[in-house]
C-alpha cells in the first residue's frame, strides 16, 4: 500500500492508499473529529462502515460531496475533507462529475460478498446460473477483511468464475417489487486525482434478477449507559479492527463491555495487538465458548453480571475512566480506560428485505430481528437469516437501569443527540407506538437512519414499558416491532439519481424536419409539450410585437408560411373506418366524399371536448386524421382503446404518420399564385380545387398532397410531404416566394389569425370543462347518430342555463390587449364582505389584430351567446377595462377570403 | 406565532448546528379503550379526522365522540405528505375552502395552544412555457377576485426571492415566471395532528388507536354504529374520514364512490444549511420542494400510475423527479436522498375532494383529497364537523357533494390548475 | 433526383474497435396490419413473396429481387414493419382493392430513422439507455423489440453479433443521438 | 418498477405501460341509462384492497390492451389475459417474495 497525503480540517495527514479515512486519522492520534449536532459534545468514530453515526465529513476536494461518514471514504492522494456537525453544506459550484445509469438482467443477484454471500454465489454458479455479486466494500470477504484475513482459495475461485460478475463499492440501496434492485456503484472517488475524466463517478444499477440472495451481514450495536457518547467509546469490532488491522496505536488501556462472545473475540484481538485489556464485563451470568476460554487463558479478567453504567472524561471530553455496575448488587466502581469497547450484540441488516414489506421476526435466541426467508425468488443468508456462526449466545440486554439524571446523558441516537430521557418523555406524553416515538424524538431520522440507534430504541422502550408496568420483563422487542426502513439503504446523491437526465437530456426535445431552417432563420422557439416550435421569426431589431404584426399582415395581405408538422397525423384504414369515425367524432364522417376534408371534434365519454382536427378521406376506406400537436399520442391511444377493448368487430387499422408527413401551411391571398408556380400537374383554381378538398400533386418530381385547409380564414394550402423532402419543398417555396415577400411565421401569428376567425385551440379556449355547445359549435353535434360523449350532454349541469360560452370580446380601448386569463365581471361588481367579487367568465385568447387595427379577445362568458352587445368589466391588477361581448368571428364572417 | 421560525437560518456558509424543537407538553393525548356508544364516531385518526373531532367538540359542543384509528394516530397521509400549505386554487369552490383553511392555519397554533411550526414562508408556483404562463396567470386573476393573495413574479423576481433557482434560458424547461402566494408555507405535519389530538383529547374526545372498522350497523338506511376489531360501537352519527381507504369504507356501508387509491411518494434529504426559504412548486416538471425547519429538503413526487395500498411506489418516479429538480436547482446536485416513502392517496375523477352526505342517513363522507389534503386539514375538519353536527353540508362543502358526479358539476382542478399539491 | 434528407444526415461516430454509432440513411419501411391466421394474411404473404414472422419480437430476413435483404419485423400479433422492401406497397396494391380483404399498408419511411451500433461495447452502451433484457438468451439475433430509450419511442433490432439497429421516431432522432453519444462516453 | 407480463411481448417494465383501472367494465348502451347509472359507468371503478383485475396497455411496445390480475397490497402479479377472453380465476396468494395479502 502506497503512502499518500490527504487533508482533514485543513491539516495534512498521511495514510495508505485505499484505507478508511478514519483509520488514518486515528493512527495519527486524531480521535475527537467533530462535535454533536445539538449538544455540541465532542464525538469520535464509533463504527466501521455506513452505520457510523458520528464521523460525518464533507469532501472539500473532487466532487465536494456534501456529507459522508469518514468510515467509508477511502483515502487517496489529494483527498481533502472537513468535519461536519451533522449539517451538510451545498457548495454553489457547478457539478462537473459524470453520473450514469445502467440496466442489468441476471439469473441470481447476490447482495453481500461476505462468506455467506460468496457461498450462495457458489451454489448458484454450480446450478448453472449467471450470478451478479455486489458488495459495498472495496474488496470481498466481509468480516474476514475486518479480521485482516485472506479469502480461502475456494472462494477466490468463485470470484474468478466466468458466469459471475462481481461489483465492489456497489451498494444495494433499494429492493422493489418483482426483484427489482437499485444499486449505487462508486467508481472514481477512491482513485483520487488519478480518476479518468470521462469515467462516471457513480453508476446507478437497475437490476432485475430471477432470484435475489440477501446476505448483507449485520451491525454491531452499542449499549445504553450514561455518557456513552464520549470519544474513546467504540463498538468492539470496530476498535479491534482499527487497532489490529489498521495499526492504530493510540489506545493503551481498554475495557470491554459485552453481552455476547464477540466482545471476547475483540478483546483478544486488542490484547494480541498490544492493548492492555483490563477486564471484560459481561452482562450475562455465564458465558461459554472457545473465545471465552481463550480470553481466560490470556489472563484477561472476566466479570459476569457486570456492565458499564457511566464514563468519566478528561478536560477534552474524552473517555478517561469507566464506571462499572454489578448487576446483582448494583455496586459500582471506577476503572481507568482510554478505550471502552462495546459489544451489544448484532443487528442483522434487515433494511432491504423490509423495503418490499417483509416483516422481520424477533428471535430470542439471537437477541435480534431476523429475516429468515426462502422462496423461489428471494432468499436470505448469513446473519440476516440467523446464521451468526461462532459460539455466540447473546443476551437480550441493552444497558443498565438509569436514573433521571443518568438518562439525560445516555444517548440513543448520537447523530440526533437524542437520549433515554427523551424517550422517557415521549412515553410519558402518552405515546406508545414506536413510530410516534421516532417522530417525537427524531431518533432514526438522521444520516445513518438509525442503523445503530433503531435497536437501542426498541430495547429502551422494552425497559421503559417494563418500568411503566411496574415489573420486569416489560415488553419484548417482538411487541414493540421495528422501525420502518425505507429506501435508500444509504444516502444517495441527487446527482447520481438524476444520472444522464441533465440539461438537454433531461427530457426529449422533439424537432421537425424543418427545424434547422428555423434555427438558421433566427426563429424564437416555444416549448409545446416536448416539441420546439417557432414562436415568431424576428427580423433584426424587431421585438416580438413587431414581428408578429408583420407576419400577420403578410398572411392576410400577401403570402406567409409556417411549419405545421407537429400536428398529429393518423392513417385510418378499413371497411369500417367511416363507421368508426362517426362514433369518435361528434359530427358525421361517413358522408364525406373521397378527396375531401372535414373538421371534426371529439369528446370524452363525459361530454367534454378532448381534441379536434381535420380528417381527409384519401381513398376508399382510407382516412388521414390530424390531431392537435399535444394530442397526437393521446388521440391515437384513444382510438386504439375503443377498437381493441370495445369494438373489436370493427375492421379498422390506425397508424401514426406524424413524423412521416411534414406539413407546410402556405397562407394568404397570394398563396395560390405562388404555389401554382411550383405545382404544374394540377390546377389550383377554386373551381377545380375547392375549399376542404385534397389533391395529390408533384413539386420538382416530389409527390406531395395538397389540401385546401385554412386555420386562418385566408386562402391557404397545406402541403404534406414526406419528412425527407420537406426542407427541399420549404426552400423552393422560400426561393420562389421572394418576389411575393413570402414571410415565415410562427405559432403566435397562427394564434392571432385563427382567433380573428374564432377558431378554437383545444386547451387554450377550453379548460377541460367545455362541451361543443359551450363553444358555440352545436352545428358540429350530430343529432342523427350516437357518438362518444353524447349521453353526457343530457346530464343536468352540462345542459344547465348560464354555462360559460365562447364569445368575442372587444375592449373599449382598442389599443389595450386584455390579458389572457383575466376574468369578466358585471360592470358594477364589488367585493362582498369576504373580499370576493363575483365573476362571469374569463378571457381565453387575446391579441392585437393588425387586420382589425385593434385588440380583440375570445372569452368564455356565462350565458355569453345570449348577451351579445352587453358590456362587461375586466378587472386585473389595479385596472378595470370595459369590454363588449360580441360574436367570436371577427374577420370575414361570410368566409369569402378563404377561396 | 407565525413567521418567526425562518430567522433561525444564519444564511451563511459555515458549520452550524441544526435548529432544535421546543419541548413537547408532558402529555399529548390519552389512549383509551372504546365505550359502548357515542353520539358521533369519526372513522380515521388522521389530521382530517382529528380536526373534525376537535371542531365537533369546540364549535358544536359534541364531546361524547370517538376517533377510531386502525393503526397509529396520524400514521397515514398526515405523516407522509410534504406539508405544503396554500390557498391559491383556481375554482371558486376550491379557493373558498382552501382559503378558509389558510385563515384557520393563521390562528391555529394559538387556538390549539400548541406549536406546529406553521411558517408562512410563501409558495412559488413556476410556469415553464407560454401556455403554462397563460394558465398560471388565469389562476392569479381568479385568486384576486376571490380575495386571495397572489402575485406574479418575473424570472428575475423569482431569482431574487429564491437565489438558488436557475432561471437561465438554457435549461430544458426554463422559468418563464411564477405565481407567488406570500401567505402560503409549511407546517410540521405530525405536530399538526398531535395538536388537534391533544386539543380534542383535552375536550373529552376519545382517541382510540388500533381500532379498525370492519362494518357499519345500518337499519332502515340509517347508521346505528360501527363494528370494529375491538367490538361493536353504537353511534348516532358516523363520519368516514379514511383517506386512502375511503372506497373500502364506503363499500362496507353498501355504496360505491368514485375513488381510486394511488401511491404518492416523497423524499427527504439529510440536514443541510439553509438554502431555500420558500416553497417552490412546479407542476410541469414535477418538483415540489421546501426546506424544513431543521434543514432537510422535503420533496414530493407525482402519484404512481396504478392502484395500490402498499404505501410504496416505484423508484423511477423518484429518479425522474430528482432529474427535474436538478434542472431547477443545480445546487442540489450534492444533496442526498436520505429516505423515500409512499402514502396512499384517494384520487377522485376531478381531483377535488368529496365531502358531505352519503346514501346512508347520518353517515357522512370526507375523502378524495388526493395529493393536496394536508393544507385543508383545519377547514376540512371545520366543515365536516358542521356537516356531522347539522346533518347538512356547510356552505363551503356544498359544491363537493357526492352527487356532483351525477349532475356533471365537477370541480376539475387537474384540468386547469395542474397538480393539486 | 432530389436527395432525401434524413434526421441525422448520415452522422456517425466512434470506432468499431469499441463501438461505432451511425445513421443508416434512407431505409424504406412500411407498416402492415393484418389479422394473423386470416385468409387475408395468406393472400398478403403470397402477394409480397416474403414470409411474415409469427410472434411479436421475431425478425424474418428475406432475400428480395436485386439481391438485397428485406426485414420483416413482427411488432404485435397483427402488426409488422417491413424494412428495405421498396416494392412491397406496389405488390399489395391490387389486393387492397379487393373488398373482402381487411388489412392496411402505410408507408412510414419518414416516420423513423435508423441508428446502427456495432462493436464489442455495443451492449454496454445500449444497456445504459435501454431497460429491456438484452442477454443473448432473451434477445438473440433476429429479435426485435419496441420500447423507450432515453424516453424516446424506439424499435430495437438485434441484427448480427455485436450489431444492433435502433429505429427512432424522426422527431426524437437528434435527442437519441445525443443520448447515445453521452452513454458511450467511456468508450469513444 | 412493476414487471408486467405483456401477453404479446413478455415481461416489461411498468414504464412501458399505461394503466386503465378496473377491467371488464363494458361500454353500456348509453341512452337506456338513468343519469346516475351513466355516472356510475363514467366515474366508478373497483378499488379493492387485494386482488384486482385491471386493464393495462403496452403503449411503448405492441400497443395492445390486456387485463391483469394484480394484488394492490403486495404488488404480486397474477395472470394476464386478453380482452374478450375468459377471465382466469382470482389467484390465490402466490407468495411472491413470501408476502401474504
Amino acid at each position: 500500500m502506497s503512502e499518500i497525503s490527504f487533508s482533514f480540517d485543513d491539516k495534512i495527514y498521511k495514510g495508505h492508499q485505499g484505507e478508511p479515512m478514519v483509520a488514518a486519522l486515528l493512527r495519527s492520534g486524531m480521535l475527537s473529529i467533530t462535535t454533536s449536532t445539538y449538544h455540541g459534545r465532542p464525538r469520535a468514530v464509533v463504527g466501521l462502515g455506513v452505520e457510523e453515526p458520528n464521523a460525518l465529513v464533507q469532501l472539500v476536494s473532487g466532487t465536494k460531496e456534501s456529507m459522508l461518514p469518514a468510515t467509508v471514504i477511502e483515502v487517496a492522494d489529494g483527498l481533502a475533507a472537513r468535519s461536519l456537525t451533522g449539517v451538510g453544506a451545498l457548495p454553489e459550484l457547478p457539478e462537473e462529475a459524470r453520473y450514469d445509469k445502467t440496466n442489468r438482467y441476471v439469473d441470481t443477484l447476490v447482495i453481500g460478498a461476505g462468506l455467506a454471500g460468496l457461498k450462495a454465489a457458489d451454489e448458484h454458479l454450480r446450478a448453472g446460473r449467471e450470478v451478479l455479486l455486489i458488495d459495498d466494500q472495496p474488496k470481498p470477504g466481509g468480516h474476514l477483511r475486518h479480521l485482516g484475513l485472506e479469502l480461502p482459495a475456494s472462494l477466490r475461485d468463485v470470484l474468478a468464475h466466468k458466469s459471475l460478475t462481481y461489483l465492489c463499492r456497489c451498494t444495494a440501496v433499494g429492493l422493489y417489487d418483482q426483484n427489482y434492485i437499485v444499486a449505487i456503484e462508486r467508481r472514481s472517488d477512491h482513485l483520487g486525482n488519478s480518476a479518468p475524466a470521462n469515467r462516471a463517478r457513480i453508476r446507478v444499477w437497475h437490476i432485475r434478477a430471477d432470484q435475489v440472495v440477501l446476505a448483507p451481514g449485520a451491525f454491531q450495536r452499542p449499549l445504553i449507559f450514561s455518557n456513552n457518547d464520549r470519544p474513546g467509546i467504540m463498538l468492539s469490532h470496530a476498535a479491534a479492527t482499527y487497532v489490529a488491522v489498521h495499526g492504530v496505536q493510540i489506545f493503551k488501556r481498554a475495557v470491554v463491555a459485552t453481552v455476547d462472545n464477540q466482545g471476547y473475540r475483540d478483546a483478544l484481538r486488542l490484547h494480541h495487538a498490544g492493548v492492555q485489556v483490563q477486564a471484560i464485563y459481561d452482562a450475562r451470568p455465564v458465558a461459554e465458548g472457545s473465545s471465552v476460554d481463550a480470553a481466560r487463558a490470556t489472563g484477561i479478567p472476566i466479570r459476569f453480571r457486570a456492565t458499564v453504567l457511566d464514563t468519566v472524561s478528561d478536560a477534552e471530553g474524552v473517555c478517561e475512566s469507566v464506571i462499572i455496575q454489578d448487576l446483582d448488587t448494583n455496586e459500582t466502581f471506577q476503572i481507568t480506560a482510554d478505550l471502552l469497547a462495546i459489544s451489544g450484540g448484532w443487528t442483522p441488516i434487515v433494511d432491504l428485505a423490509t423495503h418490499i414489506g417483509i416483516k422481520p421476526k424477533w428471535s430470542e435466541a439471537h437477541a435480534a430481528f431476523l429475516v429468515n426467508h426462502s422462496t423461489d425468488r428471494l432468499r436470505t443468508h448469513g446473519m440476516l437469516a440467523g446464521d451468526f456462526g461462532g459460539d455466540d449466545n447473546p443476551s437480550i440486554f441493552f444497558g443498565p437501569e438509569l436514573d433521571e439524571e443518568q438518562s439525560r446523558h445516555a444517548y440513543i441516537d448520537l447523530q440526533r443527540d437524542t437520549t433515554l430521557h427523551d424517550l422517557r418523555r415521549a412515553v410519558g406524553a402518552g405515546l406508545n407506538s414506536i413510530e410516534h416515538i421516532k417522530r417525537y424524538t427524531t431518533i432514526g431520522t438522521a444520516h445513518d437512519q438509525g442503523k445503530t440507534s433503531g435497536m437501542l430504541t426498541i430495547g429502551a422502550l422494552c425497559q421503559l414499558n417494563g418500568v411503566a408496568q411496574g415489573g420486569k420483563p416489560g415488553l419484548s422487542p417482538a411487541d414493540v416491532g421495528t422501525l420502518s426502513f425505507r429506501p435508500p439503504y444509504i444516502p444517495v446523491p441527487f446527482a447520481a439519481l438524476a444520472g444522464r437526465e441533465r440539461g438537454p437530456l433531461s427530457d426529449p426535445i422533439r424537432i421537425t424536419s424543418l427545424h434547422q431552417w428555423h434555427v438558421e432563420a433566427g426563429a424564437i422557439f416555444e416549448d409545446v409539450g416536448q416539441w420546439k416550435r417557432p414562436w415568431y421569426f424576428p427580423k433584426p431589431g424587431e421585438c416580438m410585437e413587431d414581428a408578429v404584426r408583420r407576419e400577420c399582415v403578410a398572411a392576410r395581405q400577401g403570402v406567409a408560411m409556417m411549419d405545421a408538422s407537429t400536428l398529429g397525423k393518423i392513417e385510418i384504414q378499413g371497411t369500417d373506418a367511416a363507421v368508426f369515425l362517426d362514433r369518435i367524432y361528434t359530427n358525421m364522417f361517413s358522408t364525406l366524399p373521397e378527396g375531401q376534408c372535414r373538421y371534426g371534434l371529439m369528446c370524452k365519454t363525459d361530454g367534454i371536448v378532448f381534441d379536434d382536427g381535420v380528417t381527409t378521406l384519401l381513398g376508399k376506406n382510407h382516412f388521414l386524421m390530424t390531431t392537435t400537436t399535444g394530442g397526437a399520442a393521446r388521440v391515437l391511444a384513444w382510438l386504439e382503446e375503443w377498437l381493441q377493448t370495445e369494438w373489436p368487430d370493427l375492421k379498422v387499422y390506425c397508424t401514426s404518420v406524424t413524423e412521416h408527413i411534414s406539413t407546410i401551411a402556405l397562407v394568404g391571398p397570394k398563396s395560390r399564385q405562388l404555389l401554382q408556380e411550383l405545382v404544374k400537374d394540377i390546377d389550383l383554381s377554386n373551381a377545380t380545387f375547392p375549399f376542404m378538398h385534397s389533391r395529390e400533386a408533384m413539386i420538382d418530381d416530389i409527390p406531395v398532397r395538397i389540401a385546401r385547409i385554412s386555420f386562418s380564414g385566408e386562402l391557404a394550402f397545406e402541403i404534406n410531404v414526406t419528412w425527407g423532402y420537406a426542407r427541399h419543398i420549404w426552400e423552393r417555396l422560400w426561393a420562389m416566394g421572394r418576389p411575393y415577400d413570402l414571410t415565415a411565421y410562427g405559432t403566435e401569428t397562427m394564434h392571432v389569425l385563427r382567433a380573428e376567425k374564432g377558431y378554437i385551440i383545444v386547451g387554450q379556449d377550453t379548460d377541460g370543462t367545455q362541451t361543443p355547445y359551450d363553444l358555440n359549435m352545436s352545428w358540429i353535434v350530430s343529432k342523427k347518430k350516437e357518438f362518444i360523449g353524447k349521453r353526457s350532454f343530457q346530464l343536468p349541469y352540462l345542459k344547465a342555463a348560464g354555462r360559460l360560452q365562447l364569445v368575442g370580446l372587444l375592449s373599449d380601448n382598442g389599443d389595450e390587449v386584455i390579458p389572457e386569463g383575466a376574468y369578466t365581471t358585471e360592470l358594477n361588481a364589488h367585493p362582498d364582505e369576504h373580499g370576493k367579487t363575483r365573476h362571469t367568465g374569463f378571457v381565453t385568447s387575446s391579441y392585437y389584430s393588425p387586420a382589425l387595427g385593434r385588440a380583440f379577445a375570445l372569452a368564455l362568458v356565462a350565458d355569453g351567446l345570449n348577451r351579445m352587445g352587453e358590456v362587461v368589466a375586466v378587472p386585473f391588477g389595479k385596472k378595470v377595462l370595459r369590454a363588449t361581448i360580441c360574436d367570436a368571428v371577427f374577420i370575414d364572417k361570410e368566409n369569402i377570403r378563404r377561396d | 406565532m407565525t413567521n418567526t421560525h425562518d430567522t433561525l437560518s444564519p444564511g451563511t456558509i459555515g458549520r452550524r448546528r441544526a435548529a432544535t424543537f421546543p419541548e413537547q407538553p408532558p402529555r399529548l393525548w390519552k389512549s383509551v379503550k372504546p365505550k359502548k356508544a357515542y353520539d358521533a364516531v369519526i372513522v380515521g385518526g388522521g389530521g382530517h379526522g382529528l380536526a373534525t373531532a376537535y371542531y365537533l367538540a369546540k364549535n358544536h359542543g359534541l364531546t361524547n365522540i370517538a376517533v377510531l384509528e386502525k393503526g397509529w394516530l396520524a400514521g397515514g397521509n398526515t405523516a407522509r405528505n410534504t406539508t405544503i400549505i396554500r390557498s391559491n386554487y383556481l375554482w371558486d369552490e376550491s379557493a373558498a375552502i382552501y382559503e378558509h383553511s389558510l385563515k384557520l392555519w393563521e390562528t391555529l397554533e394559538e387556538d390549539l395552544g400548541y406549536e406546529m411550526f406553521f411558517s408562512q414562508r410563501g409558495v412559488l408556483t413556476l410556469a415553464h412555457s407560454v401556455s403554462d404562463v397563460r394558465s398560471k396567470r388565469r389562476n392569479l386573476y381568479a385568486n384576486a377576485l376571490n380575495g386571495i393573495d397572489s402575485e406574479w413574479l418575473t424570472p428575475a423576481e423569482v431569482k431574487k426571492l429564491v437565489p438558488i433557482i436557475n432561471i437561465s434560458e438554457d435549461v430544458r424547461y426554463p422559468v418563464h415566471g411564477a405565481t407567488y402566494q406570500p401567505r402560503g408555507g409549511i407546517a410540521k405535519h405530525d405536530w399538526v395532528a398531535w395538536g388537534f389530538a391533544k386539543a380534542a383529547s383535552d375536550l373529552g374526545v376519545d382517541i382510540i388507536q388500533g381500532c379498525e372498522v370492519t362494518g357499519f350497523d345500518i337499519k332502515n338506511n340509517k347508521v346505528q354504529g360501527v363494528q370494529t376489531n375491538l367490538g361493536s360501537i353504537a353511534a348516532g352519527k358516523v363520519g368516514m374520514v379514511g383517506a386512502g381507504h375511503s372506497s373500502l369504507l364506503a363499500n362496507l356501508a353498501g355504496f360505491s364512490i368514485p375513488i381510486q387509491s394511488r401511491p404518492l411518494q416523497a423524499l427527504v434529504s439529510p440536514l443541510l444549511e439553509q438554502v431555500l426559504n420558500t416553497v417552490v412548486m412546479s407542476g410541469a416538471v414535477h418538483v415540489y420542494v421546501s426546506q424544513a425547519h431543521k434543514g432537510e429538503l422535503v420533496m414530493g413526487a407525482g402519484t404512481d400510475a396504478f392502484n395500490s395500498y402498499a404505501q410504496r411506489g416505484g423508484f423511477h418516479v423518484i429518479e425522474h423527479q430528482l432529474a427535474a429538480a436538478l434542472e431547477l436547482f443545480p445546487i442540489f446536485s450534492r444533496a442526498h436522498v436520505l429516505r423515500t416513502w409512499g402514502g396512499v392517496v384517494d384520487v377522485s375523477p376531478d381531483a377535488s375532494p368529496i365531502m358531505g352526505l352519503t346514501p346512508v342517513e347520518n353517515l357522512f363522507l370526507n375523502c378524495g383529497w388526493g395529493t393536496g389534503g394536508f393544507k385543508a386539514t383545519p377547514a376540512s375538519g371545520w366543515v365536516m364537523a358542521y356537516t356531522v353536527a347539522h346533518g347538512r353540508p356547510h356552505e363551503l362543502n356544498q359544491a363537493f357533494a357526492l352527487d356532483r358526479f351525477v349532475t356533471g358539476h365537477l370541480i376539475d382542478e387537474h384540468g386547469a390548475a395542474g397538480v393539486a399539491h | 433526383m432530389i436527395a432525401k434528407e434524413t434526421p441525422l444526415e448520415g452522422m456517425n461516430m466512434g470506432t468499431i474497435a469499441t463501438v461505432a454509432i451511425r445513421e443508416l440513411s434512407g431505409l424504406h419501411s412500411i407498416d402492415l396490419r393484418v389479422m394473423p391466421g386470416s385468409s387475408t394474411q395468406t393472400a398478403v404473404v403470397e402477394a409480397l413473396g416474403i414470409g411474415l414472422p409469427v410472434k411479436p419480437g421475431q425478425v424474418l430476413v428475406a432475400s428480395i429481387s436485386g439481391g438485397s435483404e428485406a426485414h420483416a419485423l413482427c411488432l404485435a400479433p397483427d402488426w409488422w414493419l417491413i424494412v428495405g422492401f421498396h416494392e412491397a406497397e406496389q405488390k399489395l396494391a391490387a389486393l387492397l382493392l379487393e373488398n373482402h380483404h381487411h388489412f392496411s399498408v402505410v408507408d412510414v419511411s419518414g416516420q423513423r430513422t435508423t441508428i446502427e451500433l456495432e462493436g464489442p461495447k455495443v451492449r454496454e452502451v445500449l444497456t445504459h439507455l435501454w431497460d429491456q433484457d438484452l442477454r443473448e438468451k432473451s434477445f438473440p439475433i433476429a429479435s426485435v423489440s419496441q420500447g423507450l430509450m432515453a424516453k424516446a419511442p424506439v424499435i430495437v433490432c438485434h441484427i448480427a453479433p455485436f450489431r444492433y439497429r435502433v429505429m427512432v421516431r424522426s422527431s426524437f432522432a437528434l435527442h437519441l443521438w445525443k443520448a447515445l453519444v453521452d452513454a458511450a462516453g467511456e468508450w469513444v | 418498477m412493476l414487471h408486467i407480463p405483456c401477453p404479446h411481448c413478455g415481461l416489461r417494465n411498468e414504464t412501458e405501460f399505461h394503466y386503465g383501472a378496473e377491467a371488464g367494465v363494458a361500454y353500456p348502451e348509453p341512452n337506456v341509462l338513468t343519469d346516475s347509472e351513466w355516472a356510475k359507468y363514467l366515474h366508478i371503478r373497483a378499488n379493492p384492497k387485494g386482488w384486482l383485475a385491471e386493464r393495462w396497455v403496452h403503449f411503448a411496445g405492441c400497443g395492445r390492451w390486456f387485463n391483469l390480475w394484480r394484488n394492490t397490497i403486495t404488488h404480486e402479479i397474477g395472470p394476464a389475459y386478453l380482452p374478450f377472453t375468459t377471465q382466469p380465476k382470482k389467484p390465490d396468494n402466490i407468495g411472491q417474495e413470501g408476502l401474504k395479502a
